[in-house]
């Protein structure tokens, strides 16, 4: 199959969507001219041109907000946070105006908007810039949340996202653009990913890693290791989608390995691993034979250090390891 | 861009066009909103509602005059003090009133309460209860509008303490960057609930005119008299129409009561001289009924029979309120998603929602 | 024992403050000339003027950010937000400025401030106004939580945490503010409640029902019920302070009881309770004899109706009553 | 409040104070940036550091101009390209060299990186990465100053892309509001990444008229004229020390380099000519010698000296960065709570931290 970065992926979703519907407007800070900040929509304005590819000033509350109500009248704004972490500045928007306005509206609003950027530790910006808010959000109904781990992932939720009738948040991740994956070619049809549906990106037996985002690679690489040098089995859950949540394919895996260790570059402290592990000691409580164990983002803000932050702060395939031996 | 009030706006084109009909119905359409709004606070004090109640009493010259000048393609949005924009957007008593109740058939099917209600059918938008939120959303319906290549714009309105917010700066430089016709319009009131305008905002003469910083068209207004409302938000409509530009309006304007029903200092802050006067003197009911007297339009017949009218509509509203059921348990959980409302694919495709 | 108001008790811990430490200021919307929206802070501008009590415009990050910036000069500015629903606005002051400024400085700075305002659904005030965000203020490191349940504690605890030299926020509820409980005399000695201890509010023996801030009153009248329909004895534990948290308290009482039910009026998904969850399985793994369950606020935005917020939204003593029975 | 070019600033009362002394310190504290940036830059490409790097070269006057003026309650704090301030503010290279190689004795001890330097003991407050983040700040230290009792003020630093975050407008009504010796500074280099000024602002004449709106007293400076920089921000200071009054000042300058160092489009957004005609006519470290020269101050020697001063200065800091060494693991979670660090009962009460 054909293969692409994911940044090209995410491009490609934009492309696809552009032409499909003429009320998807991407928007954001450096999008249009100077091709994004990490050339995610490279191309994208000199192809649509003005009207439909929009750089920004750097006001996050006030075009977010502009996105949210042109929703209401059926434009399909897709807007990107140069970094999610500065979600912060726009925080009432996402959280009342997107998430609530259904709501409080009785039904006869919806906002049909994407916001979408990348979200993720790993390149030495230090603590203001390294937010992973996946959890923050999905802990607001109203409002979706997804985190694609391969370019095709990024390709087929993006296309959904841009398609779904409600706020979507998508968390990209700056250390993942340029990886490379293959991705379905267009001339085989119209290639989408549902938003709700896991993955398990490798089956196994011994014990169930779940992580979402470029935490699934981590998960991959601690399988491997402990394949190779402890004989153990793991099975690998991509979340995908972490709100809806594909709640099923999680208790399956569990219910067969009986352990399960979480992988999540959230804080550990209301972490979208947290609500995992809540759920699987609930409706898995007869199948664990050991606790559900987690490895997070150590519990500090952001590093800078080079030398901390990704062999040390983020979780690391060795810190999977240590956690799986020490239920076993 | 001065405040010029010596003017006379009733010679303005777009007043001349008003027959008498058109006259009549800006007096009722007021007078429906005070009714609405003294039921309210009776029904409210009588324990029926939760909640707050932020009433419009005072004020109403602003949504009925600026909104009259509406066509099909201009849309509104406004903060938690909502009634009277609500009313005048053409919205039913009977959906308002069974909203404040809390019943199924509300305007918002009882999720909203006072502070949310919404007629997207008939272009109004809320109804919103953090101060200033909804400013970048006004900008977005006329970028909206602007976008799907309409003539037409959006009145968002804020109150006078809702200027210092963040967002509300954001929302003015794209407004004038990007050229979206959206109209801001300022009801200045004086007080933002116990604080003066002058302990809250520093400004150069009027509030309106921060429009500058951003090289925005702005004006003054005298919220009290629908002539001049409707003549100078007229041209701002048609600036936003003809040139896709914004414009920033301050309407001067008073509410008679606290900030909301439970302000427990709203004999406080203000001096009852101070009340008395603009009740007196500047009630916009009194000042439009009087001139429609003076000009023949209406009789004080006419204008009995639409109090009469316009009470009677109000006790068939708190009537439908009291018959309309309360939402079922069930309700909780819907209209958070449309995909699940909608029962799609979408919508039943993972797990959306988390009690267990 | 005397016994005071919970805003009255928050009052006198302001004016002994005030008195105690030239460098604490009260400032926040109408909390001045206006004695506060929701009258804690009645009479403290006539006492102590226009210095030490400041109204300020409705500039959430504006008058946060200059608190936090203010403080760095050993200026102690107690912040009130009208609703801690009103964070959306000033979130980037709250969790980047405050949360992050220590780290960022490799230890130069600190922030003593304290945030405070109510945070709590049932009064009918809609989707926006009824934010629960302990935890999610909890999961940034650098920041300290605290929701109070009684007078008493509402005093201790606000006075700890205008001492305490790291940001604290405190979340107070408008439904207890009219509350009436005993609290020590002043002429008994300074009265402080240390961040990051627990209370047993009632002992038992048979579950543990863990709760925080007027939850902490819900789980008490589920205790009674099972005490009387159901003979079961309950424990109640009250978290008072969230971070720090009180891990020893909670797992002995679960060591004890092998049961417990959390009582949490966040949001189900990532919500303090699905922390403690989480923690609970993991230290407490072979002790339970059940899976920890939660009574959650119904995952919804917030409902106006009346006729359903408080009875059927919020957290209530009979969905309490109800799961401890579905683990008996 | 005109930006009058034609004036002779070196004959403000400010300037004339300045001995032979002080201007060639001027010219030596620039010349600290000017080598810092060029050796940051060529050890970032050397792959020595991590995150971001926003050079500071072009604007060196700016930082150097203005904090010359502070006395002892005077402060300063800043966005993300903060090197200029950090070593204007009397920071030494090596402390700032040591955090860009993110080695533990790096002024913010390897936490904070290029865009956290900090230096509250020389009342530098960094260093901050959240566009427009820090103007709430900025606003809190003089209100601090102001608190406490002290005659100070607070220099509080901003780019021409900053001034449309709401965080600014909301400090800037609380300034003037309350009476807070702030002095904002925009550092107008007429870029905000690849967004050139008036595809960013809606503005009248120049950004820091918007001052008006609140009232604000404002003045538009030549920040690569030293002189004026110095005689213009004196009267800000004076404003805010006397007065306690802010003051919104706007200073032209321009950065030679890209956005940051990874900023992939440096050469496409602006023209070639562009940036050469500032680095040939415009620039602050040339014009400033040029200058001294003419007064008789410098001569070429002394130039050079100092060139060659501040040269070893720079490699020795870069030899005290790579002997400095990593931070040990276990300071991840140091620096998080004072408390804790700090070994008292309330960071020993309860648990802070939630690895497991
Ligand atoms: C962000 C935010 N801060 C504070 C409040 C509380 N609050 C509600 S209305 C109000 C006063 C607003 O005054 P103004 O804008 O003048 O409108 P008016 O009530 O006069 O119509 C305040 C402080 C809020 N709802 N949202
Ligand atoms: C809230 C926020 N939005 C976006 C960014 C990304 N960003 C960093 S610097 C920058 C441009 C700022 O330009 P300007 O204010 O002119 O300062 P300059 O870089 O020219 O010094 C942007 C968009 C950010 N750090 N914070
Ligand atoms: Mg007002
Ligand atoms: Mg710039």
């Amino acid at each position: 199959m054909r293969t692409l970065l994911y940044r090209h992926a995410l491009r490609e979703a934009f492309d696809e969507e552009l032409e499909r519907d003429d009320n998807v407007v991407l928007m954001g800070e450096e999008v249009a001219q100077y091709n994004g900040a990490y050339k995610v929509t490279e191309g994208l304005w000199q192809k649509w041109g003005d009207k439909r590819i929009v750089d920004t000033p750097i006001s996050e509350a006030g075009f977010i907000g502009m996105g949210i109500g042109a929703s209401m009248l059926g434009v399909r704004p897709v807007m990107e946070l140069m970094f999610w972490s500065f979600h912060s500045v726009a925080f009432d928007q996402l959280v009342n105006n997107a998430a609530c306005m259904r709501y409080m509206s009785g039904g006869l609003a919806n906002c049909p908007i994407v916001v979408r950027g990348p979200a993720n530790g790993g390149t030495n910006v230090g603590a203001t810039h390294t937010h992973t808010p996946e959890g923050l959000f999905a802990a607001f109904p109203g409002l979706k949340v997804v985190s694609p781990a391969t370019p095709a992932d990024a390709k087929g939720l993006m296309k959904s996202a841009i398609r779904d009738n409600d706020p979507v948040y998508v968390m990209e991740n700056t250390l993942l653009y340029g990886m490379e994956g293959e991705v379905p070619d267009p001339a085989d049809g119209d290639f989408v990913i549902p938003l709700g549906k896991a993955e398990v990106k490798k089956e196994g037996t011994d014990i169930s890693l779940i992580a979402h985002g470029r935490s699934t690679l981590i998960a991959l690489e601690a399988a491997e290791i402990l394949a190779a040098e402890h004989g153990i089995n793991a099975e690998v859950v991509d979340l995908r989608s972490i709100r809806p949540l594909d709640e099923e394919t999680i208790m399956q895996s569990v219910r067969k390995t009986h352990r399960a260790v979480l992988v999540d570059e959230s804080k550990p402290f209301c972490g979208v691993s947290a609500q995992i592990t809540t759920m699987i000691q609930d409706q898995c409580f007869d199948d664990l034979d050991a606790p559900v164990k987690r490895v997070c983002t150590v519990d500090a803000p952001g590093i800078y250090a080079p030398a901390l932050e990704v062999p040390h702060q983020l979780p690391t395939a060795k810190r999977v390891v240590e956690q799986v031996l020490s239920i076993r | 861009m001065e405040a010029t009030t010596s003017q006379d706006y009733s010679q303005a084109p777009i007043n001349q066009q008003l027959s008498a009909e058109d006259k009549i119905n800006l007096y009722r359409s007021m007078a429906r909103i005070r009714r609405f709004e003294q039921e309210s606070l009776k029904r409210y004090q009588g324990g029926q509602m939760g909640g707050f109640l932020h009433l419009y009493i005072g004020q109403e010259s602003v949504a009925v005059g600026t909104l009259s000048l509406c066509g099909p393609h201009d849309h509104a949005i406004t903060a938690y003090r909502c009634h009277g924009h609500a009313l005048a957007s053409g919205m039913s008593m009977k959906e308002c009133m069974a909203e404040l109740y809390g019943r199924i058939d509300g305007c918002s099917r009882g999720k909203g309460g006072s502070m949310h209600f919404f007629a997207p059918d008939k272009n109004f938008w809320g109804g919103h209860g953090i101060v200033g939120g909804q400013t970048p959303l006004g900008l977005g319906l006329a970028y909206g509008v602007k976008y799907l290549g309409l003539e037409g714009a959006c009145f968002c309105y804020l109150g006078d303490g809702a200027i210092n917010q963040g967002a509300f700066h954001e929302s003015l430089n794209i407004a004038e960057l990007f050229d979206i016709p959206v109209i801001y319009v300022i009801e200045n009131n004086g007080y933002s609930m116990g604080t003066s305008q002058v302990r809250s905002s520093a400004f150069k003469e009027t509030l309106a005119r921060r429009a500058e910083a951003y090289d925005m068209e702005w004006d003054v207004v005298n919220g009290e008299d629908i002539y001049e409302v409707r003549a100078k938000c007229h041209v701002a409509l048609e600036r936003a129409h003809k040139e896709k530009k914004p414009t920033l309006l301050e309407l001067n304007t008073y509410r008679y009561y606290g900030h909301s029903v439970a302000d427990a200092n709203a004999k406080k802050y203000r001096s009852p001289e101070e009340v008395a006067d603009y009740k007196k003197n500047h009630d916009p009911l009194n000042l439009w009924k009087t001139r429609l007297l003076a000009e023949g339009v209406l009789s004080e017949e006419i204008a009995k029979e639409i109090n009469k009218e316009v009470r009677q509509e109000v006790l068939d509203a708190v009537a439908f309120a009291e018959a309309s059921p309360t939402p079922g348990v069930e309700t909780i959980t819907e209209d958070v998603y449309w995909e699940v409302d909608n029962n799609t694919e979408a919508g039943n495709t993972g797990r959306h929602f988390f009690n267990d």
